[in-house]
């Protein structure tokens, strides 16, 4: 075991996929000899060389065109976009090829190794175009998994079997937690379930829900709420797509509550896909509505960026009215 | 890391413009319409077994397009589309290929497919969506594609398999193999974003794909005037850096010659090369559309001449490789054997309801069984709402 | 009044827009001489010249682009993207650009003059990309309006409420009702509202809601169930962006009972959105989970359309699981 | 509708590529380094007025990167983008235009913005995120706007503003204003899809639009031969149909010549043009970025010759129009007032609550409404948790 902040975790198991892979690549925007922005690719050019870690030109929608044709040819391609905000030109590439090669083909082909990386969320004053979480947006495509990790250990484990899961997956990282997550990582390879939400913390009262940088907010939350006297749940629902609706609905079966907390503003958000999931699987068992703690719907603010975000007091509310209702 | 950030031209003091049309695109010509070849031509690597294989691919495509265009009218397939009086470009760059090179189309390029040996049943089972389909029946009819043959399946939107192809080919390079990819798009499909992105990281990245550009004059009603207004799409190859040639896309020979040289290229230097073909659309868009709204019979009539089928078979008979008795059987024949072949592909059962949810992902999800199930349970319910499927549910 | 189909309605409105503002001009790929290929912008061209009325290169992130800087400048732009399926190459340029603007630059620019009109939906036979429904991709965006009509009346009254709104407005068009849907439409001018959701029908057992050629289904169900001696409540929600969530909750509050049905896949539709809101809103009032009738989780399909999609024989069954749960 | 889809070139009957470089591109150079101008080259239009009011405007830009890299280092600022070594390309660009024209920066163009008189206070406004940031604080340093002075609000996303200025262009055409739309990018911008769409868009409709590309060699850690082997960006000019041209983007008068005669071709001929400005990124990306990770320090001091400040400055002094003693004068009134002025932006209060949603919409709509209230509400419970602005709430 060894200390890892996040982006050391990531880099590590990008390590372990590329030595094991001798097709596994890494390419993206000032990826290759600088690193990445965030040196998530740091030291991978010199050890693998030029040809399997490299800059691109500055062009997502053909990064990940080019990852699909890379991914659909036999090769591993793990491309890195760099930051969330600017995915959305690679949409169609994402939404209307990537998700949908092997449907279409009745499998002749796919492009199930493909991994797309890339850095989400707020709380760095980044303002409108260095903060989105946009995981929602993809959650409506069939055909893909969207992966989003806690911490280091989680980090590493979930995209190692991003990399290798055969279908194509986003692996969304909270970047705000790059360098202040900092935590035990097994040095050797390990993976750990896509699919398959955790309970963090067993609890009696009611089920809080998350993922991602998101977990900190629920759990500094659930410490507020102990102090009443309030059980929570905890579960780190780590794969977007598709989603573990049993351990949730388990859970809340248990508590009779639930309580959804995302970054992203509260409308058509992955938060909304729970409740009414939920409400319909635990009906009779639900003794107060479904909670969503989500950003302000606006455009992600940065003098404001306090005032508009989930923040644990806000959740913390939340766990009292639900209780209260 | 290179810091000479241009390539140093003259340093001139007094301010001009390089004129929008300052480079000047010679078009390789290679067959007459007469059958002849032009004086001092080169011709490509073709020897009689080679052009009898390339004629037959051509007579087959036209066979089975006008065939299909009839079998839409009748209504026993939805929709088709037919590549009429441009049917060199894509056979030209197939009979210019390996085998093992992939070749990424657009959708009007069914004659790569016919060249590599797709069978008429395969192209049946497609356009008819039954159970024998290799797709599955889940696209519209010509969205063909075949692992074995590396023709990689068509897919709808537009230009997005152009830096698909140029990561195809860089994996390829990767692994050593020798084998390069061949992208078709239409000079409509060259205004997409991802036409500037797949040629400029294809050619940064130094990946051995051809850029096989058919210029067909329409994107639908659109002529191309109205799409760019530079020389056509060859004169962005040097905005690449990327070698370029335009050919009359109608002239098998020259198509065949630049492939043949594409290839060559790019597998030896390890880059990509831009191909553009003239040609012209001779039929309508698709079996939706109706040209007579846009354009008139004259302009098609001109086209009508440069028709590259009966330039290759003039030349076939001038080298005594084809007579007309052998185009008469070939005809008759062909035009026989599509006709049984849609008899048999109408009568195949459509996809089982299961085909409805496999290969979303590599393996069924839960969420997505439990679609299934309650999915079959609903259709006992209520079979006669789902004739195709409700028989064969157990 | 005169009778018209969906698309002389929309054709019509555009016409009275572009009579009334010289600086309204409507593009698109095939939008010029040809009038677009499904004949929206028919004639348009010859009336109001080339330059109002044009065909574009074949670049849907160009037209949006070109859209909202036309708009920014204070033209009226009414840009057509030829087929949903194809609107996400656009994708960044509505959801970062276009929902974005106004926000990001205090108000000093805005694009509130953009209109985006596009074809959606399935049931024609168009397999994979001639058959989304992409409204819920678009409804996570703070910034947009989004409205989706049902009718030629309504079409034509919310196109020019869209074009005259002071936001930008993607308009979807049921384009299996294009020809098929013919009604009483005003041939003068007139607007309906933006953001409100019409009842279409009273009743008492049950809401029954949905949006555009959707509306079509529910009612055919409405029929079977009325026959049962269940009466249903139906609404037409008209705009997704910004919803209506006080007419859905007043007449949940009244039924006790809710459906939803979109033709779009479940996962992460908009149909989890207003069922996530109203089992808030509604809590204490509902006698049944909230039912959402939606397409399967896959890409859209082609020979087996019918069983993919959600019909009025599957909203039938699910109003009497609601009912009789 | 025109069905000539080519330019005719030459026919030819033997197969040969056009090189990927065979587009000569010369470099216009006005202005030497020591200040004298090149023999024989043509000046813009310029008076003493004009110059001085130029030379300031440079001057103004040196002095507010330098302080304001200072002010992210000591904390006062989240962040800050200079354009060491570039500011002729900003500034010059303005310098060319008329007020009523639109300018569609990337984000490194503060210098048009000092040129067009955007004051001090609104800068530092817009850093500090204050209450009286004409952006309402929404957005990160440097992403300023103004709609007085015909300066479009900076978008982080790369190259979105491309096809917007062609369609504000058009918008502008069609309306019969006197006016062009100015469009600046970077090289490594200029690889994104929606270069190629604002590019062919502007040039197939007319619209009267100055593509300006600000060259700089690098696009953070990328180096331009990783961005592109293509010779520059101009040379896509010529796929375009586009009228182009290339010029030291450090000398001032070759910036101003290109612009102003682009203007005037932009207006009497309705159509867009391309300038590349050849340039270098003397410091970091921004204040996140250290390039001493991606190029050395020699790369840099080479450029350093180059600097366009004191180049504009020696032609100044030998025109009689500037003399040290104002030079000096003038840069210590600059970091005078610059440091003055961040004083008291820094305490100006952050905007209220109730601009976190307004602006959404044109009106608040009902659900953020109810979203603000009950935020106010929470804020009001927790003050101390939302300093900024819970005194503030009534
Ligand atoms: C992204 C996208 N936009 C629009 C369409 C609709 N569409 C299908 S074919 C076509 C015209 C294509 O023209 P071109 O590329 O010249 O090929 P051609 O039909 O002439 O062979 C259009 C606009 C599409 N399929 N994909
Ligand atoms: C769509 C998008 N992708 C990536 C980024 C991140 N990014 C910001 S600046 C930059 C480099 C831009 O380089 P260039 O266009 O050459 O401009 P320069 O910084 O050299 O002035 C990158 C990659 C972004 N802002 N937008
Ligand atoms: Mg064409
Ligand atoms: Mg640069």
């Amino acid at each position: 075991m060894a200390q890892m902040n996040l982006l050391q975790a990531i880099n590590n198991a990008l390590d372990i996929a590329m030595a094991e892979n001798d097709s596994a690549l890494c390419f993206g925007e000032d990826v290759g000899h600088f690193g990445g922005v965030f040196r998530a690719t740091s030291g991978l050019q010199e050890k693998y060389g030029k040809a399997r870690c490299f800059n691109t030109p500055l062009v997502e929608q053909g990064i990940i065109g080019f990852a699909n044709g890379l991914a659909a040819q036999g090769s591993t391609p793990i491309a890195e976009i760099q930051f969330a905000d600017y995915i959305f030109p690679a949409f169609d590439q994402i939404v209307n090829e990537s998700a949908k090669f092997r449907y279409r083909s009745g499998n002749e082909f796919n492009v199930g190794n493909l991994t797309i990386r890339t850095p989400y969320g707020g709380g760095i004053a980044g303002g409108l175009y260095h903060s989105q979480s946009p995981e929602a947006y993809f959650a409506h495509t069939p055909g893909l998994k969207i992966v989003v990790p806690r911490n280091p250990y989680q980090a590493k484990g979930l995209l190692l079997a991003s990399i290798r899961d055969d279908n194509p997956v986003i692996f969304f990282e909270p970047k705000r937690l790059y360098r202040a997550s900092v935590g035990e990582v097994p040095e050797e390879d390990y993976q750990l379930p896509i699919g398959k939400a955790e309970v963090t913390e067993q609890g009696s009262d009611i089920t809080l829900l998350a993922w991602g940088a998101q977990m900190e907010i629920i759990e500094k939350a659930a410490e507020m709420a102990k102090k009443d006297g309030i059980s929570c749940e905890l579960i780190d629902l780590r794969t977007i797509l598709p989603w573990d609706v049993d351990t949730v609905a388990n859970s809340v079966l248990k508590t009779g509550r639930l309580l959804i907390s995302q970054e992203a503003p509260l409308t058509a958000g992955f938060a909304s896909e729970i409740a009414a999931t939920i409400q319909q699987e635990c009906f009779l068992h639900l003794e107060s509505p479904i909670e969503r703690v989500c950003g302000i719907d606006t455009p992600y603010p940065l003098s404001l960026e306090k005032e508009h975000a989930a923040d644990h007091l806000k959740v913390y509310e939340a766990i009292k009215r639900s209780i209260n209702y | 890391m290179n810091t000479d950030i241009y390539k140093e031209g003259p340093v001139v003091h007094n301010a001009a413009f390089i004129d929008g049309h300052s480079v000047e695109i010679p078009i390789l010509k290679i067959l007459q319409q007469d059958g002849t070849v032009y004086q001092g031509a080169e011709l490509p690597k073709i020897n009689e077994e080679h052009a009898v294989k390339i004629y037959k691919a051509l007579a087959f495509h036209r066979a089975l397009d006008e065939r299909m265009i009839g079998a839409q009218r009748q209504g026993r397939i939805s929709f088709y589309m037919a590549a009429l009086g441009e049917e060199a470009a894509s056979i030209g760059g197939a009979a210019g290929l390996e085998a093992q090179d992939m070749i990424m189309a657009q959708y009007r390029e069914q004659g790569a497919l016919i060249y590599r040996g797709f069978s008429l049943e395969n192209f049946m089972n497609q356009m008819f969506s039954n159970e024998k389909d290799l797709g599955k029946g889940r696209q519209m009819p010509i969205h063909y594609g075949s692992n074995e043959l590396n023709y990689m399946t068509i897919s709808s939107p537009l230009g997005t398999q152009i830096p698909q192809a140029a990561g195809y080919a860089y994996g390829q390079k990767l692994q050593g193999k020798d084998a390069v990819t061949l992208c078709y798009f239409g000079e409509g499909a060259a205004s997409e974003g991802d036409f500037h992105a797949g040629l400029n990281m294809a050619a940064v990245h130094n990946a051995p794909v051809i850029f096989f550009c058919r210029n067909n004059g329409y994107a639908i009603s659109t002529p191309s005037d109205e799409q760019y207004v530079g020389n056509g799409i060859a004169s962005r190859g040097v905005g690449y850096g990327m070698k370029t040639i335009r050919i009359d896309g109608n002239d098998i020979l020259a198509v065949l010659k630049a492939v043949q040289l594409a290839r060559a290229y790019a597998i030896e230097e390890s880059k990509p090369v831009m191909i553009e073909a003239m040609s012209y659309r001779l039929g309508a868009h698709s079996t939706s559309d109706d040209p007579s709204g846009y354009r008139t019979k004259e302009e098609e009539e001109k086209w009508h001449a440069h028709d590259p089928l009966s330039r290759m078979k003039s030349w076939m008979l001038a080298q005594n490789w084809w007579d007309e008795a052998q185009e008469t059987a070939l005809f008759e024949q062909l035009r026989e054997d599509i006709l049984a072949a849609v008899k048999v592909a109408e009568k195949i059962a459509k996809p089982p309801v299961e085909d409805l949810v496999s290969d979303v992902y590599d393996q069924v999800p839960e969420h997505l069984q439990k679609q299934l199930t309650s999915l079959k349970a609903h259709i006992k319910k209520y079979p006669e709402a789902y004739p195709l499927t409700a028989g064969r549910i157990k």
